[in-house]
């Protein structure tokens, strides 16, 4: 099931048809007396009108009733957002790094991966943050979201109370790919989740990702491309999506442009490093200039592993 | 086909009305601008007063002796022409406008001044500071230069006004739009008498 | 009889006439043409995204149309259709003539108003060809994607801070007009409902839409500058981008709702022939709205990264600003009690509206819930919530006062059986269309996505079905308005029997508005 | 609706008394930022500014002179400011 409706072990559902309940009540009576005076008084049947002018009591009780009435909504849903919001001491933290347009989730250990793995009913809190623009995890079967805001850290907490693979989407409107940065919440159960945390590099579950050879002991470049979020704007298969195919990359003929003059060269090892790490030097014609800078957020391994990776890519 | 007679309908209180309703959006527009700076000024404290180091207090305290003489003068021309000394009013409104010149001047100097220090949005220098002071020049810029701009359309209202009294067109017995050019004029002011200390005084 | 505002000739002869006219009632037309020809505009465009929205793995056109798409959608129903809708076409038509006034208190700044949002609009549009493309940041323009974007934002941007401007004049204008030229004998506990609305909105367009233009003034020069202040990178903060951002545009949701509340408390008395129920209530709960309107604006912010204290306090006054709606909804109804009602176009467009806003309202709490916001903010619901209030309420309002004025503007009657049938077309087009929304969005579909999983295929397919519905209702009322112009019966100067002083002179009304100045001596709705 | 504006000379010294009182504030906030009075100093410096902002409105814009309706609807944008301020505090505080 994708979305566990109602979701008992989160207050949200019950303060949504709490306050659904007052609403098709008002609107039903509302709407009957309103149809019920039309036909009552039509000209046909009422021709002759009469003046009600005011009516003090009726003033003062249809404005102290629903006063009361949304006083009561507006306290069960702070109480529901108290509980949302009051993360469990024992909570076990993974940070997050939204960016355009992939999700990054860290664990205690340092382990990274582009998919949120989480251990069967132990509650989890995610410390979130952005590396550019706005965006906003939401996870609809668990009815939470938060904004990932650049410079600042969020966060959220939820109880995955049942197994099973959920959406993450990004609720912010953050560019081309807003549609495309979904990922999923994989409740496991607790052994399986250990094995995964205490296992070797990232596994590859995400879509498009093959695995291929990796360099004896160091990281794997065909998961770091997952996991760094790479695949969010290049594609395995040789179709261009936001940036060039990573298909064939290497050794291939590329203009690019740098300060509005045009040249041509051969993709090799020191060119993908150097859009690496000074992506807005030169920038690939035909492309929008966005890919963004890795200076800081890959390490000299990784990096090497990755450029060792998109050579096998043939 | 009839001719459409001429209506023209003159209600002072109506004018002087609109006039304050417009003050009210500069007011609030304004207050945009503070509002940022109230905030940037709470979380980076210690970076706002360091940064305010950089400004001359001579200058902003000559600009503010400056803008409130002009708005002394601004005043006396209007108590002149509701006397009917026309000649009065606009000598007044003259002083008022070399004033207005005066200010704008003097701030000229001074970003120029900061500019070729290299304060300036963007600069490398001054993204090399800390956060507090990017973010305190960047208010510096867009406050005295919005509020520059009401200056440099305030001084145009009253050249405006001043041949509007040549021609006789504002005189003793119909001067709202001089009236309502010294709102505009008093406010910028009002507006300045808060940025002086506020980026000038809080070292 | 003297002659129509439509014969008399002004300063200029022709079009130039019409341009650069100082008559309220012809600067009320000139709005009126322009804001519904981007009304069309922006129904275009929703019926595409929709046709994109059919079913999951669409694709008639690349993402980047789509997000230009919808943030152009957004903008021109927003900033061009909507906010100047009823006040600045309907309300500077009808307002003056509902006061007795020969014109507005400021004639010239009027018709300025008008070129103003006319350039901004030609700008935002311009803004779609040039430069680095269509904007594609959606009608919030949020930080720092606003900033960063290579589209045409900056361009955008300005139009629309000349439409603010156009906006904020206009409100000047009009408490002026209020304030100063009521015919003698009206006195404030006798203005007619619409104008008190006008009044309530005017105060917030005079307040509020400065904020936004310095706003977006920001934006401009963080764009051009790297001024710094919404960038994190140099100690920026982007939520404050959104504080400012919606200290303006909560405010500006209720101008564009008070006025269709104006034009539905102006219709009930008149087709149920009797006083308007609790009139001092709904002058008041136009005011109080219009205030408490202020201080909600954090709960569009409620997962923005607020602090909590924030939110729960911005989630309390959000209830708050319920209870005058409310209040209105209640006498609205009690109205008809003991009336003698003919349900005519202008009443059931009015009733419509009552029922619509009503869902958009009650769903409204949903949203200023804090519990229940964390789920739905940002999702489809939020689309069909606004889309309620917005179409469902001030749109059916507008269409009411249409049908409603439409004799007084035109001299003519429009046909009375395709406007009913119109608006039952229109109103199951409406539900289908949007209440699908609401389930999208409880099941957690987000907003603004070009694509979208399949599960989610069901209601979509429905929801653009109903869009195609609701166009035809759309095609069948303009059709009969437009062709009534020309061709309807002649309506006399009173058709509906209203009591309110726009209706003692003639339709179309004389440049002059009224032969001598009338004098009031009884409230808006005395029939008798 | 008057067709000729209610005349209140007010006499030209009065004006000038107020310039002046508005320099000797400006010399005294001047003063008042080189006493390094610390967290006061803000309050001290507003205080000032308010000051003289009221005096140019009070006597240089004539709301003095105007009636109460002019002088209330000054209100309005005050409040209006005050509530903007206000409330994005509530954000920055407790964040
Ligand atoms: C015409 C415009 C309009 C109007 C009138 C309203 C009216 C209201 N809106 Fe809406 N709103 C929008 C336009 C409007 N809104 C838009 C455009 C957005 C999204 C912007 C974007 O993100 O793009 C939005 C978003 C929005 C949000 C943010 C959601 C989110 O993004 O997370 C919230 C949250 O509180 C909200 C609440 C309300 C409330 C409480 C009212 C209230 O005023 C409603 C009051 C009315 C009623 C309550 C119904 C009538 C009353 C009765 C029938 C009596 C019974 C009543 C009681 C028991 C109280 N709105
Ligand atoms: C007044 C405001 C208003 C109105 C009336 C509408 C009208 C419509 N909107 Fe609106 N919409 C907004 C304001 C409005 N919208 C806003 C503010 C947003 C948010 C933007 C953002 O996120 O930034 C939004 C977003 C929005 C979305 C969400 C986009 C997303 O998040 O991805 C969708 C999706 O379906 C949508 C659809 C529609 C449709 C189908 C209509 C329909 O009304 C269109 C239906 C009508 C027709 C189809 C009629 C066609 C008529 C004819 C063809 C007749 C021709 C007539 C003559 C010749 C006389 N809109
Ligand atoms: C936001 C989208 C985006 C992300 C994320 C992204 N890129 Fe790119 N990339 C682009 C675009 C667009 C271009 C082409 C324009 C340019 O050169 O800047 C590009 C160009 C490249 C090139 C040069 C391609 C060629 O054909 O010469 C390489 C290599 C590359 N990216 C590798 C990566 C790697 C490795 C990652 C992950 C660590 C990554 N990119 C993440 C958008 C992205
Ligand atoms: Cu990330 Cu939307
Ligand atoms: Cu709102």
């Amino acid at each position: 099931m994708t979305l566990g409706w109602p979701n008992l072990s989160n207050p949200a559902d019950a303060v949504f048809f709490f306050i659904v309940g007052i609403s098709v009540a008002f609107l039903f009576a509302n709407t009957a007396v309103m149809i019920y005076f039309v036909v009552r008084y039509s000209r046909k049947r009422n021709p002759n009108p009469e003046d009600i002018k005011d009516n003090l009591t009726l003033e003062v009780l249809w404005t102290v009733i629903p006063t009361i009435l949304v006083l009561v909504i507006f306290f069960v849903g702070w109480k529901g957002f108290q509980y949302m919001r009051t993360v469990p001491p024992d909570a076990m933290p993974v940070k997050v790094l939204a960016k355009q347009w992939s999700w990054t989730f860290t664990y205690e250990n340092g382990k990274q991966d582009s998919v949120l793995r989480v251990p069967v009913r132990k509650p989890v809190k995610l410390l979130i943050t952005s590396a550019d623009v706005l965006h906003s995890l939401f996870i609809p079967a668990y009815r939470i979201k938060e904004d990932c805001v650049p410079g600042m850290e969020t966060h959220l907490w939820f109880l995955p109370d049942q197994l099973g693979s959920y959406d993450l989407f990004c609720t912010e409107y953050c560019g081309v790919a807003h549609s495309d940065m979904i990922t999923k919440v994989e409740v496991m159960p607790e052994k399986d989740f250990e094995a995964w945390y205490k296992g070797g590099a990232a596994e590859e579950t995400g879509p498009g990702t093959k695995t291929t050879k990796k360099i004896a002991g160091g990281p794997d470049g065909a998961s770091l491309v997952q996991v760094k979020g790479c695949l969010a704007c290049h594609s395995l298969d040789g179709s261009p999506k936001i940036g060039p195919s990573f298909k064939g990359i290497f050794g291939k003929k590329e203009t690019v442009v740098r300060d509005g003059k045009e040249r041509e060269l051969v993709v090799d090892e020191a060119f993908i490093k150097q859009t690496l790490l000074h992506p807005e030097l030169d920038r690939v014609k035909g492309f929008p200039p966005i890919m963004p800078s890795q200076q800081g957020q890959l390490t000299d391994p990784e990096l090497d592993a990755i450029i060792h990776y998109l050579k096998s890519l043939k | 086909m009839v001719e459409l007679a001429h209506i023209e309908h003159r209600d002072y209180t109506g004018a002087k009305l609109g006039m304050w309703l417009f003050l009210f959006t500069e007011i609030l527009l304004f207050s945009g601008m503070f509002l940022l700076y109230s905030i940037y000024r709470t979380v980076h404290t210690e970076d706002f007063h360091e940064a305010a180091g950089e400004m001359s207090v001579v200058l902003g305290a000559v600009n503010t002796v400056i803008l409130l003489t002009s708005s002394m003068t601004m005043v006396l021309s209007i108590s002149a022409i509701k006397r009917g000394e026309r000649v009065r009013s606009m000598i007044y409104q003259a002083a008022t406008v070399v004033f207005g010149a005066a200010f704008l001047v003097n701030k000229f100097f001074e970003w120029r001044e900061h500019i070729l220090r290299g304060f300036y949005p963007n600069s490398s220098e001054l993204l090399a500071m800390s956060h507090g002071k990017i973010l305190y020049f960047g208010l510096y810029y867009v406050m005295t230069g919005i509020h520059g701009v009401h200056v440099l359309i305030g001084a145009g209202l009253i050249c405006l006004t001043f041949f509007q009294t040549r021609k006789g067109v504002v005189s003793a017995s119909d001067y709202i739009k001089l009236e309502n050019t010294g709102l505009f004029w008093h406010l910028v002011d009002v507006i300045w008498i808060y940025l002086f200390p506020l980026f000038y005084l809080i070292t | 009889m003297e002659t129509s505002f439509y014969h008399t000739r002004g300063r200029y002869p022709g079009v130039l006439g019409w341009l650069f006219t100082t008559d309220h009632k012809r600067i009320g037309l000139l709005y009126l043409i322009t804001s519904l020809s981007f009304f069309f505009v922006g129904v275009g465009l929703g019926l595409t995204m929709r046709l994109e929205l059919i079913r999951s793995g669409m694709h008639l056109y690349s993402a980047q149309t789509y997000n230009a798409l919808f943030t152009l959608h957004g903008v021109v129903m927003i900033f061009l259709f909507i906010i100047p809708g009823i006040p600045s076409s309907l309300g500077n038509f009808v307002m003056p003539l509902q006061l007795g006034a020969r014109d507005v208190a400021f004639p010239k700044i009027n018709i300025l108003s008008w070129w103003l949002f006319v350039i901004g609009g030609a700008l935002a549009v311009t803004a779609l060809f040039t430069g680095g493309g269509p904007p594609d940041t959606g009608w919030t323009f949020y930080v720092p994607y606003s900033i960063r974007t290579g589209t045409n934002v900056t361009l955008a941007v300005f139009g629309v801070f000349l439409i603010g401007l156009s906006s904020t004049l206009t409100g000047m204008n009009f408490l002026a007009t209020i304030h100063r030229l009521r015919a003698p004998g009206l006195t404030w506990n006798r203005l007619p409902l619409f104008t008190w609305a006008i009044y309530a909105t005017s105060w917030v367009q005079l307040l509020a839409t400065p904020v936004l233009a310095i706003t977006l003034l920001l934006i401009i020069m963080e764009r051009s500058f790297g001024v710094g202040f919404f960038d994190p990178a140099k100690g920026g903060d982007p939520i404050l981008f959104e504080h400012m951002f919606w200290i303006y545009s909560h405010p500006a949701v209720y101008i564009m709702i008070i006025p269709a509340m104006g034009v539905v408390s102006d219709i009930i008395p008149v087709f149920s022939r009797k006083v308007i129920f609790g009139y001092t209530a709904i002058a008041a709960s136009s005011l109080t709205i219009a205030f408490v309107g202020y201080l909600v604006w954090g709960h569009h912010m409620f997962t923005s990264g607020m602090s909590d204290t924030s939110r729960v306090i911005f989630s309390f006054l959000t209830f708050i600003v319920a209870v005058p709606s409310g209040i209105k909804v209640f006498n609205w109804i009690a109205s008809l009690y003991k009336g003698s009602i003919k349900l005519d176009a202008p009443l059931l467009y009015a009733l419509g509206f009552i029922f619509l806003f009503s869902i958009g309202g009650l769903t409204g709490l949903i949203n200023g819930a804090l519990a229940t916001n964390l789920h739905i903010h940002g999702t489809y619901f939020i689309v069909a919530h606004f889309h309620y209030v917005m179409f469902g309420g001030t749109a059916f309002g507008f269409f009411a006062g249409l049908h409603y004025w439409f004799p007084k503007m035109f001299g003519r009657l429009y046909k009375e059986y395709p406007a009913k049938l119109a608006f039952i077309i229109l109103f199951i087009g409406f539900n289908l269309l949007y209440f699908s929304m609401f389930i999208l969005g409880w099941e957690g579909m987000p907003r603004r996505y070009y694509d979208y999983l399949p599960r989610f295929n069901g209601p979509n397919l429905v929801s653009t079905i109903g869009s195609w519905i609701l166009a035809v209702g759309l095609f069948i009322m303009f059709y009969n308005l437009i062709r009534s112009v020309f061709a309807g019966e002649k309506a006399g100067d009173n058709p509906w029997g209203g009591a309110t002083l726009e209706w003692q002179t003639a339709s179309p009304p004389p440049t002059e508005n009224f032969e001598s100045v009338p004098e009031v001596t009884k409230g808006p709705y005395t029939y008798r | 609706m008057e067709q000729k504006p209610a005349q209140h000379l007010v006499p030209s010294k009065t004006f000038v008394l107020v310039w002046m009182a508005l320099l000797a504030l400006t010399a005294l906030t001047i003063t008042a930022a080189y006493l390094h009075l610390g967290a006061l100093s803000m309050v001290v410096n507003l205080l000032i500014a308010s000051t003289k902002a009221g005096l140019v409105l009070w006597f240089f814009m004539h709301l003095k002179y105007e009636n109460r309706f002019f002088q209330a609807l000054f209100l309005i944008p005050i409040a209006t400011v005050t509530i903007i301020i206000g409330l994005t505090f509530f954000d920055i505080w407790y964040r």
